[in-house]
């Protein structure tokens, strides 16, 4: 199947995996870990992966393999039980085991993370400054596209789009920036308020991804499945008084 | 070498060193075979700025010592250096880097194996900030490269040594859904170490 | 701001720069329009140091101001840093450095495909040795990481600038003459970087 959204030069940097959408799951429908039900799991995880698709994100490999242990685990459950012991590793055993040691670094990514931020105000001689902030979401990919689908849900289906309208990303661009002009931020909701069709709902989604790309407005969330807000970004106060280390990435030692 | 002089070469070194410096080379340097009296002067020094309350402190850092600034005046020094003092790392980097922190010495395949997805991207960002470095090859088939962490880590987090991590298995996700178990075990001696809190 | 903490905030930055601060930057980053203040809060410094006889002194060098050692100690931060002074490359890290200081700014997977073999490791060194540096990332997808070169890249070999660098077409092959094979990055000169040897 072809992408819904085409032609559009918006990319989502990636870097979670389908461990990471798993985990994203369990935790949003508060699912034990241990006990995952596998139907609704596997339903939901084939959803995210459509509209990825629909977004024309790059969607690794891995994420295929892992739809198609799903669905491997899912047929087992439906067979009446046989003696497993012929049929080598149980996937599912195999799978629990994959997302409970990968969430333990999960966790304790967290706790380093604590820690920065307490001795981030201290600095030594030769501490190396950083010329090119790293770029950071603030808020995970699966939350948006989490928030999105909640959007699409609620929107008129489908049967309403009319074939070759066209919904060019600047205009949703221009849209959200516009939203901003008067206010410091708006809830990620509001920015597909008077969308109904899927097309343009998407459109608005991605026009969304290369403003905040641009770094025009950012997104934030103040704890884990709480509400996405957008912000304006204003343009950076002028470092006065600061050294340039435009040329001077690195530090010359004696 | 004398006390006082010993003391005054020390602080020299704490001054001028841009990577926490281990006992063990401190005497290497000064010529002295006694780690002991090397580690008492370094109480000295550090209690002697601490009594004029100094605006510089000498910490014990990723393995040895290291003259700091005091959390106060941070404001300041990012603004001398137009705020590009902080580095924020996304959860892709942060988890990556706390699987080679705690699986060291590893190699790339298998970190992909416990993220379930391609590292390269994070680990040339932990590259580059020197927070992880190339520490030798696997010896099996293509003799892939194998990474650790650098005292760069340490100190960005403010650890010690890596023996101040909490042991992996307590982040173990427990079966019913209690809340993942508190993150830091370490808090009572970095408090006593930096006294202001952060 | 009230007199001693300007002087304890002064410190703090005489201490962290990297180079010498000039009054008037001093006076921004403070926020004290009174330059005359800052220079006599400097000399108030000044006369601290001296009077406890540390071991660390506030210079005016031409630009500005800056925390320096004292003389009489050279000898042992000499020590300190004759490690790090030699600067052995690998030929994998002196290629890897060559491709990039002609290619300048390229990516990994640029200069990959120009030495044919992963180059990560070879990279890794030249970051630690602040040869190579980021200096952004290419606006495609992925947006991967800009390498290149580093003023200490310059002073290292001995150049002014880029352009005293031969063309590079003068070093082309002639025909009948096979390029040498690609060298296994060395890992040797890590350790000798280190100071601790760690």
């Amino acid at each position: 199947m072809t992408p819904v959204v085409k032609d559009y030069e918006v990319h989502l940097e990636m870097f979670e995996g389908p461990l990471d959408l798993l985990l994203f799951l369990i935790k949003k429908n508060d699912l034990d870990i241990y006990d995952i039900p596998i139907s609704q799991i596997t339903q939901e995880y084939l959803s995210y992966l459509d509209l990825m698709k629909d977004l024309n994100l790059e969607v690794a490999g891995e994420f295929l393999v892992l739809a198609s242990t799903l669905m491997q685990i899912k047929a087992r459950t439906l067979l009446p039980s046989q003696d497993s012991e012929e049929e080598g590793p149980d996937p599912r055993e195999e799978l629990v085991a994959k997302l409970v040691e990968y969430q333990k670094y999960k966790e304790a990514a967290k706790f380093l993370e604590a820690r920065a931020e307490r001795f981030k105000d201290v600095f030594y001689r030769g501490s190396p400054h950083f010329s090119d902030e790293e770029k950071t979401l603030s808020i995970g990919v699966f939350d948006l596209l989490a928030t999105l689908r909640e959007v699409l849900d609620r929107a008129e289906e489908g049967g309403m789009e009319v074939a070759g309208e066209e919904f060019p990303i600047e205009d949703k661009m221009r849209k959200i920036l516009h939203l901003l002009e008067s206010r410091p931020y708006v809830f990620f909701k509001d920015i597909f308020q008077d969308e109904r069709k899927r097309l343009a709902i998407l459109t608005c989604f991605l026009a969304l991804l290369e403003l905040i790309k641009l770094q025009k407005v950012f997104a934030r969330q103040d704890g884990p499945f709480a509400e996405i807000l957008i912000y304006r970004k204003e343009a950076p106060a002028s470092a006065e008084g600061g050294i340039d280390h435009g040329e001077h990435g690195t530090q010359e030692r004696p | 070498m004398e006390n006082t002089e010993l003391k005054s070469v020390l602080e020299t070194l704490l001054f001028i060193t841009d990577r926490p410096l281990p006992i063990g080379q401190l005497c290497k340097v000064l010529g002295e075979s006694d780690a002991g009296r090397i580690g008492s002067m370094i109480d000295e020094l550090k209690s002697d700025y601490a009594s004029r309350s100094a605006s510089v402190q000498i910490l014990e850092i990723a393995e040895g010592f290291q003259m700091a600034t005091r959390p106060e005046h941070a404001a300041f020094v990012r603004k001398l250096y137009a705020d590009k003092m902080t580095l924020k790392l996304s959860s892709a980097a942060l988890e990556t880097l706390s699987i080679i922190a705690y699986k060291q010495p590893l190699t790339r395949a298998e970190i992909e194996q416990i993220r379930g997805v391609e590292v390269i991207a994070a680990l040339e960002t932990l590259l580059e900030k020197r927070l992880v470095r190339v520490v030798g090859r696997k010896e099996t088939v293509g003799r892939p490269l194998l990474y650790g962490t650098t005292p760069e880590f340490l100190r960005h987090f403010g650890l010690k040594s890596l023996s101040e991590m909490p042991p992996i298995e307590s982040f173990r996700p427990s079966p019913a859904q209690d809340p993942p178990p508190a993150a830091e075990p370490a808090e009572a001696s970095l408090a006593s170490q930096n006294p202001e809190g952060a």
